[in-house]
């Protein structure tokens, strides 16, 4: 069991990482965006994890929070580029 | 500026079930992760997402209430669990616990939904001034 | 269970919440405000004389007990802190009812204020080092909003620097706390006075004294952490102005005078000779920074830290007439400063400016209001008999008795110094002649002034009295800082 | 529970390689979808109990709710200031669209505004506010 | 030159003699008080004023407080009658009888303080009432800043004064001028005896306008000749000489005492005689006439003689009676003639005869030769020069040489007006009223009177006073005619020789010009200098300190934060700091915390703005995960929310703020980055510090024993949220509410604006 | 047992020194969007620092301060729920702080109309 | 929204609430139930009418097709991930719809969205027409006729 967790957290941990790398280079905005929303579903899937090696279902609750709220920050950004995109 | 249909629509679904899962969270808060504040930032985000699907106007079309009297509101129900200590004679803030229902209802859970209101007015407060600049 | 003891947190926060709910109507507003630092007023006066005569009073919030729960604590300092608070605080509003224009009594002002003083009344009765973080940051941000309420350019421009610099500070406290909870455990301040000597490194706890010295050190406005405040005070509405500098800063000595004499005083070999360099610079520096001021608030802030220094010399010096010094010196400026603030507004009513430049005339014209300046101006500048000479008298006895020469001396020049630029201020707004580009005050302007002198009277009259009055004070402040360096009847108080 | 974290490296890698915004999002949004619903299943198999699969049932509605529309609305909006698309597109009718339709005013290919940076760069998106 | 719109005579001017009545009754009082002050019986009024810095408010009437009191509230009669009549039509005249009578109170109090403290008070108070009565007429500028420039160095002393006091008070172990005058040799005794001494010179002699701190004095004469007469002769200016005289019985006896007290006298005795004789400007005159004359009585005092002492008490008493006398003359000719400049006056004798042999009797006593009591007073000087040890023929030349130019002077101010040829003068002279006459003429015949029988008040108030500077009671006789003896010659000598100066006047003018080259060396220059200079040291200093930059101010506190640490590091050494081993650690925990970092290296470095607070989301997210980690689900489920409500607020807000630009140099940047590198050093070291040891948790323990108990609830932080510590919980909503009422307010109330 | 020593102190105590320095560094800088991103920074080390130094007991892995649902007690090595308390309240008290110094720089840009804050100098000249 | 739906919705809600919290008691039903007609009191605006699940059948069948779909395409896009050299031929396209409720659009373009390859762009503003972009498009036309007869159709089998 441990060592399937662990390479899950493994694979998470390089998704992060490499999300990061996307985050760094952008190049444009909703590239950094889709970054920013990719590590908070990652956050959620670590959290998951952690709920398992601990044996402990309290932080699905914040990882649930975190899914619910996630989303928008990444709208909030959409809506800051079109209002961007408006004619003026 | 033209705002997205399927934004609109997925908020409408989105949205109570924000609202539902803020009142579970604060209610939940006294045993289980969550609490006042979360909830109520929680429902806050609701909003928020509201005024980014519509309209700010639109949003507090749809809240109903001013914000500053939510804040207020939270404020003095705050204060007023507070007030209970004292009036049954003990310091402020003691909290007093009765029985509702088979659950246990006391001044701090009151204490808890003023925490809830004052974070969804102020926030929205922020929002919504914000949004409308 | 000890009511009273919670009635100055209370009331500001109620009345800023039925305000709230009554958010749309400015005569509410109004009322709510007035009734607010009355009766507040009303309980800090009766607080203070519980105190007097029943020794410390303290209330356990929730019930639960201290070092458990959260605990207000009144000494004598703390009640007399409060009770001055609240009188500035009633003057100031009455102040308010006239100056301040529509548009900030509709977005918020009085609840504002209301909530100032929640947080001032909060931090000066809190017996937990965290708690009065969070008054810190309640008196902090709604000095932020009066501070950018309404305002244009400069009052922007002010508020950043304002802003960012108690920010920091609150960020250093908090830093603070997070460290003297982890290397004692607790958070209350008796229980910290009892536990700090059992840390084993005691280095690592002067190190934090340090954190404290800044953070607070920023909110007093202390040599070299003073910017923030020459930068603002000036900018926005006097009845704003006038509350921020009879309070704020106060409240960061008050929290340098209870660290320093509760929790840090392990090491006053390093921490309470730091605190008297401090002193003599802030002293200095700040005089000279109002000397070469042309504008009457920015001088007034000026001195604001000029004095400062004065209290904190006190608290550097470190024995009980030294403290008790401080403690009167602090009341007395705290009255004598807030109303040069008010003054001042008056004089820009009828100036039309507060730029030395553009003002005079109001000897010959309002000889009221020179009488109405010259009371608390000469108070400021140690002129006997009024409050500040005394305070003065105090505070320089105390130093010449610990044989503090040097920090005397630098006492003495700013006592010059300060006489110098009231005088300044006295020659060029109202000896000089008004010049003759400026326009005359219209009717309403006048009827207003007239008006606003009324609290500038009453706090006048108070300087007055705490001058013939002084022994009264002395009296109380010495008791006060007995139980400061004795600091068992606190702890005992506290922790039963 | 392994599937659902290779997904979600999958999308990670997928926003890392793809070459465009849009096929960045493609790959990241149902994949991400995919990837914690998966996880969240394995977590209530794990679990076996009913508040845990209830919330779990509930966080994937959400997840098949909300995914799509975040996606949609930065798409969207990615789409009107102007982010390029890969070169290798090979057909653009929202575009037409717009162009009839919203008098969108678009930065795309030739039509940018003077003063403003070429679209490669971050400044496209991120530029100043009009000066109004 | 004040006012000259009123007419003397006016019915109006006689409201100064209805208020005279105030110093008139006092004075009455004060003299039935002479037969018991006489006798040695002491006033005394005390009451506890401050018990904790054991300040007694007291009052305390002897001999020499008795004699000032006499004079003062007489000559306040004299003065506020003179002033109706002078200042009639003044539009402040009703604040200058406030201040005369504050400042005659003040006075008052000062000379019959019993203890330093009260003393102190109203020695303050009548530098006060001086500024705003010299600044009376302040719609001049030179009036204003020459009662600043009074108030500045008499206030200066003051505070030494202050200090010198406090000091005194300290090492005597009281502050009651009785007690005090039984522990001289304590205090002499004192290591501190010097400091005290000079501390209360000071005071003494910037009150007392002793060289070189007498430029104020003639300066002072902006103010309307009665105001002058009143205090800048007869009354405050003895503020120091009197303090002298009632602190010389602790205070002198030391060597220090007579060496300073006497030099600074001497110096200023022929300074001020030497500078009479150059001005023409009559109040001018007069006022470096009375710097000579309380040189005089300071360097009689320092010779510490009773001799000396008994001089002192008479020679003040002469001066304070001529001088009001010969200022209120000058007033009367300014009045009357429009021009106090000696050069411009001429034969008004038989315009104004009167006021001529009033100005006559008054300038022989101030020659001191004459059946007056300053000829006493100066015989007695010589005498007591004569007979006192050290310097006595330095000192006697000395007093001659003043006494001859004075003798000068007194013809300058009494004869050249009044006789020889008639000059025009702006205004038509004619001789004044009475109600202008009646002080002077009162004056200048009471020292006639006084010289002629001195007997009763020698006994009644010259013999008591000088006991009292002396401490022992003393049989005093006081004659005239002593037959023909050496102080007699000297004293011809000298008048003489002032004759002769007075003569060739007009000649040894010229000699000023060519002094004007040492004008900048002057005193009042230095004054001027230094006010300058703070000026400019405050400016800059302020342009240094307040500069404005925001980032310099962080970096300041910053640094002051890094200096004090410093400072402990190099007193205590480095805290323990032990980098035990990273086995414990695991692999996503350091990857949480690479993510952590490299999103604060992003947020730092991205070149968009929106970049940064992306990246500032992933630090949020990261620092929750870490949260939930380390067993805080609370932590990370609150600051999922916020982050999530932060961005959305930043990007709302972002949108109006511009984008990045490079606005720091490199240096800058190297420098910011060492301090932030410093900076965060030392919060990693604290730290680690911090969490060296373990530590009892207490609180926690109590949380968790009482939690479902007490609280009712499991989650035992929310339980300390909303009940344990529910009054933080109070705070930070209260935070909340004025935050976001503050965002609205900020918003709104421009928007509003605008609109209207 | 030292429970604290042996621990993930150490890196944390890093990153709680990284995230000063780069708020430090950030709000030296000139421009007013970066002084807000430094201060959003320093809440996060400020309440890292709380976190890492509060935790009494030493930082615990999956043990929070939650008492499970039967009602019984806490048993054993838990985390420190005070500092948690703390933290919880000081992120609220920052949040807020944060949301007003945004709409304040907002407000100090439009009015004054620079982004760099050596330009606001207005009211100390 | 009629009564009874919102009856059912509430009940639904109840009994959501009383699972989440973690224990079915008829106390935690009640405040659930308490709890639903709050936010049915505070969301009734925001909700609007609009008709919910019926057909469950249908919409089961729609679920399984969709899931397949998602699986199959994540598996394409993963191999193009995968592998070094991109398979992709991407285009936006317009479909014009004939779904028409507010429900029924956003399924529809949430399901495209979630199938791996395409992605909802736009709704025009007369609701007629759906704009995508896909990643795999061999031929336009083909791609907009199986999204149709596919997705859309089976979407409108659930809904009317
Ligand atoms: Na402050
Ligand atoms: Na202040």
């Amino acid at each position: 069991m441990s060592v399937v967790l662990n390479i899950c957290f493994g694979m998470l941990s390089l998704a992060m990482l490499i999300s990061v790398i996307r985050l760094v280079r952008g190049p444009s905005l909703p590239d950094r965006v889709v970054a920013l929303d990719l590590v908070g579903v990652l956050v959620v899937g670590m959290i998951i994890l952690y709920d398992v090696a601990t044996q402990l279902a309290v932080f699905l609750d914040a990882a649930i929070v975190l899914a619910l709220v996630g989303f928008a920050g990444t709208v909030a950004f959409a809506k800051y580029l079109e209002r961007r995109a408006r004619p003026d | 500026m033209r705002r997205s249909l399927i934004l609109q629509t997925a908020a409408r679904y989105l949205i109570p079930l924000l609202f539902l899962f803020s009142i579970i969270v604060l209610f939940r808060g006294h045993n289980l992760p969550g609490g006042g504040f979360s909830g109520g930032l929680l429902a806050a985000t609701g909003f928020s997402l509201y005024v980014f699907a519509f309209d700010a106007a639109s949003a507090r079309r749809a809240l109903g209430v001013d914000t500053h009297a939510i804040m207020g509101a939270g404020l003095l129900c705050a204060l007023l669990s507070g007030f209970v200590g004292l009036l049954r004679g003990s310091a402020f803030l003691t909290s007093w616990w009765g029985a509702l229902g088979g659950e246990a209802v006391g001044t701090p859970i009151l204490f808890d939904i003023g925490v809830y209101l004052v974070v969804i007015g102020s926030t929205l407060t922020t929002v919504f001034a914000l949004a409308e600049e | 269970m000890n009511a009273l003891l919670a009635m100055p947190v209370i009331i500001p926060l109620l009345g800023a919440a039925l305000s709230l709910l009554g958010w749309r109507s400015r005569r509410i507003q109004r009322g709510l405000g007035v009734l607010t630092s009355v009766t507040l007023l009303v309980v800090s006066v009766l607080l203070l004389a519980r105190v007097s005569r029943d020794g410390i009073q303290v209330t356990a919030l929730g019930s639960w007990p201290a070092p458990f729960g959260i605990v207000l604590v009144a000494d004598l300092f703390s009640a007399i802190m409060v009770c001055v608070a609240s009188v500035t605080a009633t003057a100031v509003v009455f102040y308010s009812l006239v100056s301040i224009d529509r548009r900030r009594e509709a977005f918020g002002y009085y609840p504002l204020f209301s909530l100032l003083l929640m947080g001032v009344c909060g931090a000066f009765l809190t017996g937990d080092i965290f708690n009065l973080y969070v008054w810190f940051e309640v008196m902090l941000i709604s000095s932020f909003v009066l501070l950018a309420l309404g305002g244009e350019k400069p009052q922007f421009d002010s508020a950043i620097k304002y802003v960012t610099l108690n920010l920091i500070s609150s960020a250093i406290f908090l830093a603070a706390i997070g460290m003297t909870y982890g290397l004692t455990g607790t958070l209350n301040m008796a229980d910290l006075a009892l536990k700090l000597p059992l840390a084993p490194q005691q280095g690592t706890v002067t190190a934090i004294a340090m954190l404290y010295l800044v953070a607070f050190g920023i909110k007093a406005a202390v040599f070299p952490l003073f910017f923030w405040l020459p930068a603002s005070y000036h900018t926005p509405p006097v009845a704003v102005s006038a509350v921020f500098a009879g309070l704020l800063t106060k409240v960061g000595v008050y929290a340098l005078i209870r660290v320093f004499t509760l929790l840090f005083i392990h090491d006053p070999a390093i921490t309470h000779t730091v605190l008297m360099w401090i002193a003599g610079l802030t002293m200095l520096t700040g005089v000279l920074g109002a000397v070469a001021q042309n504008d009457f608030r920015r001088i007034l802030s000026f001195h604001i830290i000029s004095q400062i220094g004065y209290m904190i010399m006190g608290l550097g010096l470190y024995t009980r007439a030294a403290l008790a010094a401080s403690i009167f010196y602090i009341v007395h400026h705290i009255i004598v400063k807030t109303n040069l603030f008010l003054v001042s507004g008056v004089a820009k009513r009828l100036t039309g400016s507060y730029e030395l430049k553009k003002m005079g005339g109001l000897y010959a014209s309002y000889p009221w209001l020179a009488v109405l300046f010259m009371i608390p101006a000469m108070s400021l500048a140690g002129m006997p008999p009024l409050s500040g000479f005394f305070a003065k008298l105090g505070i320089i006895s105390a130093g010449l008795a610990e044989e503090q020469y040097l920090l005397v001396a630098a006492a003495i020049v700013a006592g010059l110094l300060t006489l110098f630029s009231m005088t300044k201020i006295w020659g060029e707004a109202f000896w000089k002649p008004l010049p003759s580009d400026v326009e005359a005050p219209g009717a309403a302007d006048l009827v207003a002034a007239r008006r606003m002198m009324w609290p500038i009277a009453v706090l006048a009259a108070i300087t007055v009295s705490l001058g013939f009055g002084a022994g009264w004070l002395y009296d109380l402040s010495t008791r006060a800082a007995s139980q400061l360096i004795d600091r068992s009847e606190y702890i005992r108080a506290v922790l039963g | 529970m392994l599937t659902g974290c290779a997904f979600l490296l999958l999308a990670a890698v997928g926003i890392l390689r793809m070459p465009d915004i849009f096929t960045r999002m493609s790959a990241s949004s149902k994949a991400t979808t995919l990837g914690i619903g998966c996880m969240l299943i394995a977590l209530a198999l794990h679990f076996r109990d009913v508040g845990v699969t209830t919330k779990v049932l509930l966080v994937i509605a959400f997840f098949f709710l909300k995914a799509p529309v975040a996606a949609h609305v930065l798409a969207r909006a990615a789409y009107r200031i102007g982010t390029p698309l890969w070169k290798e597109t090979f057909v653009d009718e929202l575009r037409e669209y717009y162009d009839q339709e919203e008098y969108l005013v678009h930065r795309r290919g030739g039509l940018e505004r003077p003063g403003e940076a070429s679209p490669q760069a971050d400044e496209a998106q991120d530029t100043s506010p009009p000066s109004t | 030159m004040a006012h000259v719109e009123g007419h003397s005579g006016g019915a109006v001017g006689w409201i100064g003699w209805l208020v005279g009545i105030l110093p008139l009754s006092l004075f009455i009082w004060y003299i039935t008080m002479i037969p018991a002050v006489s006798e040695g019986h002491r006033y005394v009024f005390s009451a506890v004023w401050i018990e904790t810095l054991a300040f007694r408010f007291t009052l305390e009437i002897d001999g020499l407080a008795l004699l000032f009191l006499i004079l003062i509230s007489g000559i306040g009669f004299l003065i506020f009658g003179y002033a109706g009549h002078y200042l009639q039509g003044h539009r402040h005249l009703g604040r200058c009888y406030l201040y005369l009578t504050a400042f005659m109170f003040s006075m008052l109090g000062l000379v019959a303080a019993g203890d330093l403290i009260t003393l102190f008070i109203f020695w303050e108070l009548t530098s006060i009432t001086s500024y705003l009565l010299i600044g009376l007429d302040h719609d001049r500028k030179s009036a204003r800043d020459a009662a600043l420039q009074a108030l500045l160095v008499t206030g200066g002393g003051g505070l030494a004064l202050l200090v010198g006091f406090i000091l005194l008070g300290q090492v005597a172990g009281t502050f009651d001028l009785g007690e005090l005058a039984l522990l001289g040799s304590e205090v002499q005794g004192s290591a501190l005896y010097v400091p005290i001494l000079l501390l209360i010179l000071l005071g003494a002699f910037t009150k007392s306008a002793q060289v070189p701190f007498h430029f104020w004095l003639p300066n002072a004469m902006e103010a309307p000749t009665p105001v002058s007469a009143y205090l800048h002769s007869a009354t405050m200016v003895k503020a120091g000489v009197y303090l002298l005289a009632r602190l010389s019985i602790v205070l002198s006896g030391r060597d220090e005492w007579v060496m300073i007290v006497t030099t600074a006298g001497v110096v200023t005795m022929l300074v001020g005689a030497v500078m009479a004789f150059l001005f023409t400007d009559l109040k001018r005159v007069l006022a470096y006439s009375t710097i000579s004359a309380l040189g005089t009585l300071v360097f009689l005092l320092g010779l510490g003689t009773p001799a000396a002492a008994n001089a002192a008490i008479v020679f003040l008493l002469a001066h304070a009676l001529y001088k009001a006398a010969l200022f209120m003359i000058a007033g009367v000719i300014d009045h009357q003639t429009g021009t106090r400049e000696v050069t411009q006056l001429g034969g008004l004798r038989a315009a104004m005869p009167i006021t001529a042999t009033i100005a006559l009797v008054a300038a022989v006593s101030l020659a001191g030769f004459g059946p007056v009591l300053s000829f006493i007073g100066k015989e007695m000087l010589l005498e007591a020069v004569f007979s006192g040890g050290r310097m006595r023929e330095i000192l006697l030349i000395a007093a001659l040489i003043s006494a001859a130019l004075l003798t000068a002077v007194a013809g300058m101010v009494a004869i050249r007006p009044f006789f020889g040829k008639r000059r025009e003068t702006p205004v038509e002279p004619h001789e004044a009223g009475a109600g202008l006459l009646a002080g002077p003429l009162l004056l200048a015949f009471a020292g006639l009177i006084l010289g002629l029988m001195p007997d009763g008040v020698t006994r009644g108030l010259i013999a008591p006073a000088a006991a009292s500077v002396t401490g022992v009671p003393e049989e005093l006789h006081l004659a005239l005619w002593h037959g023909v003896n050496l102080p007699l010659m000297m004293s011809a000598a000298s008048v003489i020789v002032g004759v002769l100066l007075f003569l060739m006047w007009e000649k040894l003018r010229t000699f000023t010009v060519r002094l004007s080259p040492l004008k900048p060396a002057t005193p009042s220059a230095m004054y001027a200098y230094s006010l300058a200079a703070l000026n400019s040291i405050a400016r800059g200093q302020t342009r240094i300190l307040q500069n404005g930059y925001l980032r310099v101010y962080l970096m300041t506190v910053f640094a002051t934060v890094l200096a004090l640490m410093g400072l402990l590091v190099l007193r205590n050494g480095m805290p323990p700091v032990t980098l035990a081993d990273w086995s414990n650690l695991r692999f996503y925990e350091v990857v949480v915390a690479v993510m952590i970092l490299a999103g604060a290296f992003v947020a730092v470095r991205s070149e968009s703005r929106l970049g940064a607070v992306a990246a500032l989301g992933v630090v949020g997210y990261s620092v929750a995960l870490m949260y939930i980690i380390f067993s805080a689900p609370d932590l990370a489920m609150t600051q999922f929310v916020i982050e999530t409500l932060t961005v959305v607020i930043f990007v709302l807000v972002l949108y109006h703020l511009p984008r990045y630009a490079k606005l720091s140099s490199s240096p800058a940047r190297l420098r910011d980055a060492i301090i932030s590198i410093a900076v965060g050093v030392l919060m990693t070291v604290l730290v680690l510090a911090v969490t060296h040891t373990d530590v009892d948790a207490e609180l926690s323990r109590f949380y968790v024993e009482n939690s479902v108990g007490g609280g009712h609830g499991r989650n035992i932080v929310n339980v300390i949220l909303v009940d344990f510590r529910a009054l933080d919980t109070l705070g930070e909503i209260t935070v909340l509410a004025i935050a976001a009422i503050g965002v609205f307010a900020m918003l709104k109330l421009r928007v509003e604006r605008n609109d209207t | 047992m030292l429970w604290r020593k042996n621990n993930v102190r150490i890196i944390l105590a890093i990153v709680i020194g990284t995230l000063y320095g780069a708020a430090l560094y950030m709000m030296l800088r000139r421009h007013i969007v970066k002084l807000i991103i430094g201060l959003a920074l320093l809440s996060h080390a400020a309440n890292l620092l709380i976190f890492t130094a509060g935790a009494l007991g030493g930082l615990q892995r999956g043990r929070p301060p939650i008492i499970g649902s039967d009602g019984t007690r806490l048993i054993g090595a838990h985390a420190d729920p005070v500092p948690q308390a703390l933290i919880l309240t000081a992120i609220v008290i920052s949040f807020g702080v944060l949301a007003f110094a945004l709409v304040l720089l907002h407000r100090t840009y439009e009015s004054v109309g620079t982004d760099d804050l050596d330009q606001m100098r207005g009211t100390e000249e | 929204m009629n009564a009874t739906t919102t009856f059912l919705w509430n009940l639904l809600l109840a009994l959501v609430w009383a699972l989440a919290v973690g224990d079915l008691t008829v106390g935690t039903l009640g405040v659930g139930f308490l709890a639903g007609m709050l936010v049915f009191f505070v969301a009734r605006r925001v909700v609007g009418s609009e008709a919910y699940a019926r057909k469950i059948g249908k919409l089961l069948k729609l679920i399984a097709f969709f899931l397949a779909d998602l699986i199959k395409s994540n598996l394409r896009v993963a191999h193009d991930v995968a592998t070094p050299k991109f398979s992709m031929r991407p285009g936006v396209l317009a479909i014009p719809l004939d779904v028409e409720s507010d429900g029924e659009i956003i399924t529809f373009a949430n399901f495209i969205t979630l199938t791996p390859g395409t992605l909802s762009l736009d709704v025009s503003a007369d609701r007629k027409t759906l704009f995508i972009h896909s990643m795999y498009t061999p031929d336009a036309e083909q791609m907009k006729k199986e999204l149709k007869e596919g997705l859309e159709r089976r979407i409108i089998e659930v809904t009317r």
